[in-house]
This record gives C-alpha cells, structure tokens and sequence, in this order.
C-alpha cells in the first residue's frame, strides 16, 4: 500500500515535469523570436541613422 | 532504512516562534519552512530547493530576454521584477512609475537583502513573505489601526487623547508600520525578531511594536502638537533606541500580555 | 507514517508545481513582448514609406 501511494506521487511528479518541460520549450522558441525581433529593431534604426547621414552629407 | 521521522513539526515551530526570539544560525531555515518554500521534510529539502533554484533562474533570464533587467539593475529592483512576472503583473514598460504596493515590496526587499547573504533564499524570502502578507493578512492588516486605538486606550489614555486633539490618529504611519512591517523603521536584529512572529502567524505583534514607540517616545510625542510633525518624527525615530523597544523585557513579558489584551478586545467585539 | 510519506509528496508536487506556474507566466510575459516588437517594427517601416513618399514628391 505504501508502495502504491509512493508510485502514485512519483507519477504525478513526473507527470508535472513534463509539462514543465513542453512549457519551457515554447518559452525557448518564444526567446529565439525576440531576440530575432530585436536584431531587426536594431537593423533598421541603424539604416536610419545611416539615411540621416546621408542626406546631412547630401545636404552640405 | 531510510529516516522517516525526520520531519520539523511545524506547529511547535510557531509556538516557540511566538514566544521567543529564534536562534539566528535556525532563523532562515525555520522561515523557510513556515513560509513553505521548503518542506517540513529534512529529506526533501535538496531537491525542492533544486526546483526553487531553477524557478530562480527561469524567471531571472527571462527577464532579461525582454530587457526588463540588465547586470547593473539592483538587486531588490530584480526581485520586484521576478514577482510582478510571477504574478502575472509586470508592466507593459519598466520606465512606468511603481505602485504603491511596489513600493511596501522594495521596502522589505531591502530589510531582507541585509539578512539573507543567498540571492535565491533571499528572493524566495521576500516573495512569500509579501504574498502572505497579502493574502493570509489582507483583512487583519486593515484592522490593526483600530486594534492599534484600542489597545493604546488601555495602555496610555493621555497618550491617546493627545493624538487625536492633534488629529493624529488617522494619520500615524500605517503604511510604515503594518504594509511594510517597520521594514526601513527598525535595526536588523529588532526586524528579525518582529519578522519571526510575523512569519509564525501573528500580524498582532505589529500593533504592539507600534504602540511600544509611542510609549517610549511619549514625551516627546506630547511636546508636539501637530499631526505633521509627529508623523514625520515617527517615520524618523532615532534607531539606537529601538533596539530596547523590541528587547527581551517587551517580547517575552509584555507580548504575552498584549496577546490576552488583544485577545479580549477581539473577543469583546463578538 | 502513510500520512508523513503524502505529505513529503506534496511538498515536492508544490514546488514543481509552481516552476511549471512560473515558466507559464513566462510564455505570457514573451507573448506581449513579441506582440509588441512586431508592432514596434510596423511602425518603423511605416515611418520609412512614408519618408519615401516625401521625399519622392520632394524629388517632382
């Protein structure tokens, strides 16, 4: 019976650490997108400032 | 054979909490316990706090993936961030003007962070012990300045009676005293003795410790005469006496006293 | 005994349980903030068009 109840834990421990581990696997994609999202922010205030640039020597 | 019995009784720890200080090298550990970070269970003691480290450092990085916190963000400004995204509460920006109740929690993020060397002790300290405060004593902290009235008319009626000729009353600092519990008021070793009847159950020993500075500084107090300043003088006391406040004399001899006092005004109102 | 060994389980169900909980608040947190860069990006290359424009009509 003691047995039974330990199985019976050690099952739903498991069963909350898979769901654990899908969960953080989304996480993981998720932080892949930011950090891509973020590079293209930062690309193009780059282009921008390089445009301003541009047209200030344009303009000179 | 594996030890079974090796369990912490959790109801003889708030007992002995209640009545007496807890021996620093316990302190944290008991805390824990009570505040249920850790099981009563010596045994599972390693693991758990292995799936508390993790959850640390889960939140901690995700943090930063969204640039909420950076390496020079201060350490209690981290812990705020990790509880507001724990709690489904973090702002759209962190450039937004913190809350009132952001505020209680940096407050006592700073008193803990001076007890408590270990960052993921720490965090886990702060973030149960304000969840408790805000979900086992939401209505019990609303009632302590009227419990705080009561038992100031027992102890020091004049005292009383001067407070509200200046209109005082309403304004005595609540905030600092009951959201805060004297987090920033009080010196560390004074703090850790509030906090360990805090965290064993009691919100009560805040209006007695409350009602403690008003006694002492009685003289003081009376030569004031208005609200203002008297508030402005409490939220300011001179530390070096307070730790006599809280000493031995008040939290064993008169703290049982207050629990009967405070037990028969609870008992009156029924 | 039995009763100890339910509630040694427990403790540990808990904190799994809330790593899980917290790793969910994280999804959450990284959905807003995607929602967010993406909107921040359409905004910068709307802002671009519409320099183009100008500058187009400036250039007639």
């Amino acid at each position: 019976y003691l047995e039974d109840v330990k199985i019976q834990a050690r099952g739903q421990l498991q069963a909350v650490e898979s769901r654990y581990k899908a969960q953080k696997r989304i996480t993981q994609a998720f932080e892949l997108e930011i950090l891509d999202l973020y590079g293209r922010l930062e690309k193009d205030s780059l282009l921008r400032m390089r445009k301003l640039d541009e047209n200030a020597e344009a303009a000179e | 054979m594996k030890k079974w019995d090796d369990r912490l009784d959790i109801e003889k720890l708030c007992t002995f909490s209640q009545r007496f200080p807890l021996p620093s090298m316990y302190r944290i550990l008991v805390w824990k316990v009570l505040l249920g970070i850790i099981p009563p269970h010596h045994e599972s003691h390693v693991l758990v706090m292995i799936y508390r480290k993790e959850q640390y450092m889960d939140v901690y990085h995700a943090l930063q993936v969204i640039r909420f916190i950076s390496d020079s963000t201060p350490q209690v400004e981290v812990f705020l961030r990790m509880h507001q995204l724990e709690a489904g509460k973090l702002p759209r920006n962190p450039a937004f003007p913190l809350e009132a109740e952001d505020e209680v929690f940096l407050a006592i993020a700073k008193a803990m962070e001076e007890m408590v060397e270990d960052p993921i002790d720490c965090y886990w300290l702060v973030n149960c012990f304000v969840n408790q405060l805000h979900n086992k004593y939401k209505d019990s902290l609303q009632q302590l300045p009227k419990v705080l009235e009561q038992y100031l008319n027992l102890e020091d009626s004049r005292l009383l009676m001067h407070l509200k000729m200046c209109s005082t009353m309403s304004k005595l600092p609540y905030n600092l005293w009951f959201k805060k519990c004297f987090a920033g008021c009080l010196p560390e070793s004074s703090l850790q003795r509030v906090w360990d009847k805090v965290i064993s159950g009691s919100c009560k020993i805040l209006v007695f410790v409350a009602v403690e500075i008003l006694l002492t500084f009685k003289m003081k107090i009376m030569a004031l005469n208005n609200a203002e300043k008297i508030t402005q003088f409490l939220e300011n006391i001179p530390q070096d006496n307070t730790d006599a406040i809280i000493g031995k004399r008040c939290l064993l001899k008169s703290w049982s006293h207050f629990q009967n006092l405070a037990l028969g005004i609870v008992l009156s109102r029924l």
